[in-house]
């Protein structure tokens, strides 16, 4: 099984090179220049190119891209253009962030929509379903960046000047100033504080997309002679529903699982802007509208890995939930 | 009283938007121990009489008309609280399908489902109810039990999941066992063999059994009364060897017609023609007559009833074995079935085309 | 066991983000850590008994849009960055007064010669880098000759555009005195309040070519001002402390414990963060945000004119902008005052040229020549031969091709506003005005290179408080970087070469005015208007004192009543 | 008398009948287009010399008043026996879901609401109240005061920050969002399927190598990509459609890929091969068919997702240029004024996400009529 996990690691080295070099070659395309950034009134033709010297950028491209491809194969992801933090640590620093955030709306998401998919298969056709199925795809049809203000606006400052409500939870960031400065349990708080609305939109948007898996799939296990099967033993409903149908239904749904995490990455990318999230997402949106290449082709080497280790995940989870195709059965 | 008796069953379901009788007015009496065979091509209702008994038809997208009633020992179980309706199903009627593949549940070992279904009906702890399945997968034939159990059905053979999933009707200590086509989806020898363990296990705990099948040789093996079912309605009932020595009804003259007889090579295949109509079209009249070879004007305007043919063999008759009526706009004297009920006929078979009530009178 | 594994998984993951927050930064270079650890220890030899007192303490969060730059003065010139070098991190030799005079802070005094060629510095000696070592004349001469030495690629060269080159132009006295030398020149003291002294003890060994990627600038700073670097996350905060070893003379410690420079680039979210207390200070607001910041009670908002203005650049390289009447028409065809009304309300200043209206030259009366005045621009436009020949509205020249222009501009809420009406208004006029967003560094990238692929550009400059505008529109400087309008004009040129070397206010006042009239006929932008800056603070911070100096000007100062300090 | 009230109300018969929805939403078109044209009525006449787009306009609005007046006819004059004749029609691929599509109300909803949207798009010149490019407050001798009126009955959505009326650029804007839209969705799935076939159909080294570049595509998060693409070049429509276009062809090959896969297996595709038809022959007109039902259910799936996405990229400034904004565009220079004017950006936000939930419930509707098992939904 480790070697099978390894081997389709290592298959995808080469696919992600590609990615990235295709990467590189839409950002070497671009008219844009990575130096501008440090353009100054007054400031000479000359120094312009002194600088550009300065970033490297002088070389020409396949030059450049040989440095990148070199460094790179080496485990070296050299510096960021725009900062001269080496890009390994910028990465490091930013990629808990969204981890976090994309693993908790997914548990959320997937809890709920789960919970939800099960109630409007159970109740198929009722106006319950209708309701539930109509309100989850309107959450899912809405832009994030929309809610996100919108979650801002409702739970963070009309709050308590508006509602009323004793709370107003915190519109951006992850903790707040003085953070440092708590004990271990108020640090707990603040942070989950500011976990809520980045997380509960994040969660609302994708919640939709589930539910509706989740409710075809029930819909297709419900059908199955093995229900009759629980049922016709004297099994009380809701263990029929919840045990012996929706174990079942899970198993396409694990996919998605694999699907779903490294999409999120990007997902998160309006999420991380609006609620000023220090994530992934907004790293690579910085560093692309800098033109900072050494980052946008490290973010997406480590985005393609994160898909093919989704991928590999959800294959071997998979094997975790179907007995029929665990490995060693044929 | 009987065990299980049912009147007037009528249930529908759903199709396209439009409710279908599958079941069209029933009347079936069983009485402990006893093995009763329900014959009729697929499509003729017989699955969803066996659901309506387990009251599980409103799972599925049916439901069973006001008017019906089906008692199980004298009590009413049509619109019986579904509480009281779990305790029953498992536990005083158990049922095995057809299909012992699908009928099984891939994520959950054989033995997990045995033991779920000891668990419904027995209170018993992990390790008596452990050792309750190790004993009933051994009691229908399964080599190493204790194995077994830790199995999943993808990991078994067709004839060791149907032992398997009979098991499970087992755990309930059931007094009715209904086996809706236990052995279609089976190879011919494992056919057999299961069907020798149903009629063991019959006579072992004196359940009754309702054997549903639309092979008439395999309720033959197993059954002493038979009941042929055509478009939700009985067209024809009696024990079993008197139907199969001189079947009635032009439809059961059919489908014994339409067996393959090995031995018999002379004999002809003569198959019905065309198919079971939908349930939510069925014809006008008698259900039968658009394939009927026999059929004459009146088939397609009247239907039939059921009449009782008064055959006695012994004694021990009973009241509502079978139903002595006429037909509907004709005259009874006429077509001529007579009430002989309570005269002591040891079983009453019963006829449901009207036509041929000529033949009343005849001995088999 | 799944649901076990994911919950443990999402803990582990929610701690490790909870350890994660104290400054680890400092673990990245070998430069850092051992920066970063003498730092420390230094902090710690002098933070023991500090200044009693009720404004002492606390902290405060100041909110922008945008990450800025970094702390070093050889690379990050963004307003924001040269802010916190100036006022925040690191120290100049003056700074200036709210009179826009200059006055001393890490000099004691100066003098300039008596052929206004030199120019000496008395450093205090006083001051010590975060790391404990004294700052010294080293350091300045230092700063000045990295600065002039082209491989840095120093982002305002134009402040030493007169000192003599190299070691000629500085020589370090003793210690704490330094001279310059340069030929005579106006505002000379601008760039020492403008340029920030960079440490050389941990600087004089790095090529110069790598200065403006070094660590200091962004990964572990090291200045001298009233505030140390603590730690940073980029693109989201900057964390300050207060320096306990600020000089005494200088007021000693700064009354604020610790300072916060927070990222929140939807202002929306940003706006929300003041009003719901989460920062104190919103910098670069919307002009309707303002409106909403002080209507809520406990917050105020601080505004003042700035020097930085909007213009529409023309590039007049191209056919149809060569025209002065047709750049002229396409300024009178805008109504700049309703524009600025409509968006600004009063906050605004109609400019003409690029002297803002804090400067001392500035001559509000100058405008009256350039009214809004739609009929006039039509019968401009005619003489210059544009005629609405096939009645859309638009006008034609003689070959039938419309008159448009492509104006291009970057994503910014008020340029895209100002753009929009600007079409709707031209075309009133018979202009089809294309605003055209782009980002800002294809804009960047459009209009300073040598192929000047643009018509107009919308864009907002800062100028300096030492104004010179030979790089956009001199015609020796026709090439370069700035010189995106292609103005050639001998008579501006002649402005243009005098105006920096008249070193006194009166005599120069005339010849600004006479530049400016020369601006205005030549036309190479549509000058709209210098916005005031606005700000919305929380009044619990007090005695923040904002002006054109800039946001951080009086940071020394702001404190926090006890009772009104956040306790997090 | 049912004829009678048909021909003046059409729709009213349906109603009389107890037909409520048909005749509900048959009458309602009637009176409302018949409404707009007397309020429109100068309009109309200057359609007459108008641009294309008034032409068209008015061309619509003729259309469907005669169509909903036929349709009508037809349906009300006991025609229904035919309509009763045509439900046991099967056969083609896409009309056997026809009768399962009509049982699902939240689809017909979600039809009917894309519909809507559509006929809106065309109709705009006529049912827009204002110009949408005016800016009253800023022409000469404007009133400043215009500026960020909230909802009246003169402005129903009222005006955003340069005093343009909000539902008007939401009805013109809808055209441009739409419009990118559909074509990035056309071309997407256009390609995806021709790709996908091809790659199923030949198998070996074609189908490698397009399931490599798919691979390669599906890896790089689309949104990254996509505002890679649109902010280092300059945005145009072009380039937007084509970015949009880049970014979602994989989904759609790759179901065309598995669809073509299992048909190939198939008694009739066997059979035309027996019958030693043209590979191109057998694919496009024996395969390609069959699997057009998941194509369709993929591209009006797709529609709601790249109605999102496009709204995404405007949202970040990096929407198609265009006088007339995508409603991207609207909610991202409306956004600024969000806490104190509500109006100028919660209603685009709305439309955006309502025709979303439109073409989303069509795709899921479809879906279930035409193929249930099939059902991925991507994350944006």
């Amino acid at each position: 099984m480790l070697v099978y996990a390894a081997r389709r690691v290592l298959a995808a080295v080469p696919l992600l090179l590609g990615v990235a070099t295709i990467v590189f070659v839409v950002l070497a395309l671009a008219p844009g220049d990575p130096a501008s950034m440090y353009l100054r009134p007054g400031m000479s033709p000359e120094t312009l190119d002194q600088i550009r010297r300065n970033m490297g950028l002088d070389a020409p491209l396949h030059v450049q891209y040989g440095r990148w491809l070199l460094s790179f194969l080496q485990g070296d992801f050299g510096q960021s253009l725009a900062s001269g933090i080496p890009v390994k640590d910028r990465i490091l620093e930013v990629l808990p962030n969204t981890l976090l955030l994309a693993a908790v709306a997914i548990l959320l998401a997937f809890v709920a929509g789960i919970f939800l998919g099960v109630m409007q298969a159970v109740r198929q056709h009722s106006p319950l379903d209708s309701v539930l199925s109509g309100t989850s795809l309107f959450f899912y049809s809405m832009p994030s960046f929309w809610l996100a203000i919108m979650m801002v606006l409702v739970f963070s400052v009309n709050a308590g000047t508006v509602w009323g409500w004793p709370v107003s939870l915190p519109p951006s960031g992850m903790v707040s100033d003085g953070y440092d400065l708590l004990g271990p349990m108020a640090r707990v708080r603040d942070r989950l504080l500011h976990l809520v609305l980045p997380a509960l939109t994040l969660t609302l948007v994708l919640t939709g997309g589930i539910a509706r898996y989740v409710r075809n799939s029930m819909l297709e296990v419900i059908r199955q002679d093995y229900i009759r099967t629980a049922r016709a033993k004297g099994l009380p409903e809701w263990q029929v529903v919840w045990k012996h149908a929706l174990r079942n239904a899970l198993i396409p749904v694990v996919t998605l699982l694999g699907v779903y995490f490294p999409l999120l990455l990007s997902g998160t990318v309006f999420i991380e802007y609006v609620f000023a999230w220090p994530g992934m997402g907004r790293l690579m949106v910085d560093s692309i509208l800098l033109e900072d290449y050494p980052v946008v082709l490290a973010g997406t080497f480590l985005f393609g890995g994160m898909v093919v280790l989704g991928n590999l995940l959800a294959d071997l989870l998979y094997g975790v939930v179907d007995p029929r195709i665990r490995r060693g059965d044929g | 009283m009987s065990l299980l008796e049912i009147r007037n069953l009528r249930s529908v379901f759903r199709t396209r938007g439009e409710e279908a009788r599958a079941v069209d007015g029933v009347d079936l009496t069983m009485e402990r121990g006893e093995a009763v065979g329900l014959v009729g091509e697929s499509g003729s209702g017989k699955t969803v009489l066996a659901l309506s008994i387990l009251g599980l038809l409103s799972h599925g997208s049916g439901r069973i008309l006001p008017g019906s009633s089906i008692r199980l020992r004298g009590e009413e179980m049509v619109g019986m609280k579904e509480r009281r309706l779990r305790q029953i199903r498992g536990g005083a009627v158990a049922m095995v399908f057809q299909e012992p593949m699908t009928s099984l549940n891939p994520v959950f070992t054989v033995g997990d489902q045995v033991l779920e279904a000891v668990k419904a009906h027995r209170a018993m702890d992990g390790r008596e109810g452990w050792a309750e399945v190790i004993r009933l997968l051994r009691e229908v034939g399964i080599p190493e039990p204790e194995q077994r159990a830790g199995a999943y059905p993808h990991q078994l053979s067709g004839g060791m999941r149907q032992r398997a999933m009979i098991a499970m009707a087992l755990a309930g200590s059931p007094a009715l066992l209904i086996a809706d086509e236990p052995t279609s989806a089976l190879d011919v020898t494992v056919q057999a063999q299961i069907l020798e363990l149903l009629k063991r296990l019959q006579s072992r705990f004196h359940m009754a059994l309702l054997l549903i099948s639309h092979d008439v040789g395999v309720v033959s093996r197993v059954c002493q009364t038979m009941v042929v079912l055509y478009a939700g309605k009985v067209v024809e009932k009696g024990p079993t060897q008197d139907i199969l020595r001189s079947p009635r009804h032009p439809y059961t003259r059919g489908l014994l017609g339409s067996r393959l007889f090995l031995k018999d090579r002379r004999r002809v295949l003569r198959p019905i023609p065309g198919e079971v109509p939908e349930a939510n079209a069925w014809p006008e009249g008698c259900r039968f007559h658009p394939r009927c070879s026999e059929a004459w004007h009146l088939c397609g305007r009247e239907e039939p009833r059921l009449v009782a043919m008064g055959l006695g063999r012994g004694a021990g008759a009973r009241e509502g074995d079978s139903r002595v009526v006429g037909p509907p706009g004709g005259s009874l004297s006429e077509v001529g079935p007579t009430d002989r009920g309570g005269e002591g006929r040891s079983r009453a078979r019963s006829v449901r085309c009207w036509l041929f009530s000529g033949d009343l009178g005849e001995e088999t | 066991m799944k649901q076990v594994l994911s919950c443990s998984l999402l803990t582990a993951l929610f701690l490790m983000g909870a350890c994660a927050d104290d400054p680890d930064t400092r673990t990245m270079d070998g430069f850092c850590e051992t920066a970063l650890a003498r730092v420390d220890s230094f902090m710690a030899t002098v933070s023991g008994d500090g200044p009693e007192g009720v404004r002492y303490g606390g902290m405060a969060v100041v909110g922008a849009p945008a990450e800025m730059g970094g702390m070093n003065a050889f690379a990050h010139g963004d307003a924001g960055a040269v802010q916190h070098q100036l006022f925040v991190n690191l120290m100049t030799l003056v700074q200036y007064d709210e009179k826009l005079e200059p006055v001393p802070y890490l000099a004691r005094s100066w003098e300039l010669s008596e052929d206004e060629s030199e120019l000496t510095f008395h450093l205090r000696d006083d001051v010590r880098w975060h790391d404990g070592e004294p700052t010294t004349a080293h350091d300045v001469a230092f700063t000045f000759l990295t600065a002039m030495d082209p491989r840095t690629g120093f982002p305002n060269p134009a402040f030493f555009q007169h000192y003599l080159p190299g070691e000629e132009g500085v020589e370090v006295v003793d210690s704490f005195t330094v001279k310059f030398r340069f030929r005579p020149h106006s505002e000379y003291m601008d760039t020492w309040r403008a340029v920030a002294i960079m440490p050389r003890h941990l600087l004089a060994d790095v090529p110069p070519e790598e200065l403006a990627r070094h660590p200091i600038g962004e990964v572990c700073p090291v200045g001298n001002g009233p505030f140390r670097f603590v730690s940073r996350r980029p693109g989201d905060r900057w964390l300050f402390e207060a320096n306990p070893a600020f000089p005494d003379g200088l007021g000693g410690r700064p009354f604020l414990d610790r300072y916060t420079y927070r990222v929140i680039p939807e202002q929306t979210i940003l706006l929300a963060e003041l009003l719901t207390g989460g920062v104190d200070v919103h910098v670069a607001m919307f002009p309707n945000h303002a409106a909403r910041a002080e209507a809520e009670p406990g917050l105020r908002v601080v505004s003042f004119p700035y020097r930085s203005f909007l213009f529409a650049g023309w590039n007049s390289r191209v056919p149809k902008l060569s025209d002065p009447r047709v750049r002229r028409a396409l300024t009178l065809g805008v109504n700049r005052g309703q524009i600025m009304q409509g968006i600004h309300g009063e906050r605004a200043v109609v400019v003409n040229s690029g002297i803002p209206p804090v400067h001392w030259a500035f001559d509000p009366s100058l405008g009256d020549s350039l009214p809004y005045d739609p009929d006039q621009a039509r019968s401009l436009l005619e003489g210059a031969g544009w005629v609405d020949r096939n009645g859309d509205g638009i006008r034609q020249d003689s070959e039938g091709s419309p008159l448009r222009i492509e104006l291009i501009l970057n994503q910014n809420q008020e340029r895209q506003e100002v753009a929009e009406i600007m079409r709707v208004q031209l075309r009133e006029v018979g202009v089809d005005l294309r605003p055209r967003v782009v980002e800002f560094a294809t804009l960047m990238g459009r209009i300073t290179s040598r192929q000047r692929d643009f018509e107009g550009v919308l864009v907002s400059w800062e100028a300096e408080f030492r104004l010179d505008e030979r790089d956009q529109f001199h015609s020796a400087a026709v090439d370069g970087l700035w010189a995106f309008s292609g103005t050639r004009d001998p008579i501006l040129d002649r402005y243009l070469d005098t105006l920096p070397i008249i070193t006194d206010r009166g005599e120069a006042i005339p010849v600004w005015r006479a530049y400016q009239s020369r601006i205005m006929e030549v036309q190479p932008y549509t000058y709209l208007y210098s916005a005031y800056r606005r700000n919305g603070v929380n009044e619990r911070l007090r005695e923040v004192v904002m002006d054109a100096r800039g946001e951080w000007a009086s940071i020394r100062g702001w404190w926090i009543a006890p009772e009104d300090r956040r306790t997090p | 008398m049912g004829s009678w009230m048909g021909l003046a109300l059409p729709g009213l018969p349906h109603l009389h009948r107890g037909k409520w929805l048909e005749g509900g939403v048959l009458l309602s078109l009637w009176l409302g287009l018949l409404a707009l044209a007397v309020v429109r009525f100068d309009r109309i006449v200057g359609a007459f010399r108008g641009g294309l787009d008034e032409r068209i306009a008015l061309l619509t609005l003729v259309l469907v008043l005669v169509g909903v007046w036929a349709w009508a006819w037809r349906s009300g004059s006991g025609a229904l026996s035919g309509q009763e004749a045509g439900k046991g029609h099967v056969g083609r691929p896409l009309s056997g879901g026809w009768a399962a599509f009509r049982r699902n109300r939240m689809a017909l909803l979600g039809l009917g609401a894309a519909v809507a949207l559509y006929l809106a798009m065309l109709l705009t010149p006529l049912l827009a109240p204002f110009d949408p490019l005016s800016m009253p407050a800023f022409e000469e001798g404007g009133d400043l005061g215009l500026r960020l009126a909230p909802p009246s009955a003169v402005h129903i959505m009222g005006t955003d920050q340069y005093s343009r009326d909000v539902f008007s650029r939401i009805l013109y804007g809808a055209r441009i969002s739409l419009i990118i839209v559909l074509l990035a969705v056309g071309i997407s799935v256009a390609l995806g399927t021709i790709l996908g076939a091809v790659a199923g159909y030949l198998g070996g080294i074609p189908d490698a190598v397009i399931m490599r570049l798919l691979d390669m595509f599906m890896a790089f998060p689309s949104i990254v990509l996509l505002l890679a693409i649109v902010a280092l070049f300059e945005p145009s429509a072009f380039l937007v459609i084509a970015a949009l276009a880049l970014t979602q062809w994989p989904y759609t090959t790759r179901i065309v890929r598995g669809e073509i896969l299992a048909l190939k297996e198939r008694e009739f595709a066997e059979a035309a091969r027996a019958l030693a038809f043209s590979r191109g022959r057998v694919l496009f007109r024996h395969l390609l068919p069959n699997a057009m039902p998941s194509v369709v259910v993929v591209a009006s799936l797709g529609i709601g997702n790249t109605i999102v996405l496009e709204a995404g990229l405007s949202f970040l400034g990096l929407g198609v240029p265009s006088d007339i904004p995508s409603w991207g565009t609207m909610v991202d220079q409306g956004r600024a004024y969000l806490l104190d004017s509500w109006w100028v950006v919660t209603f685009p936000g709305l439309a955006i996400a309502l025709a979303v939930l439109a073409f989303n419930l069509l795709g899921d509707g479809l879906r279930d009529a035409l193929d249930p098992r099939q059902g991925e939904r991507l994350a944006r």
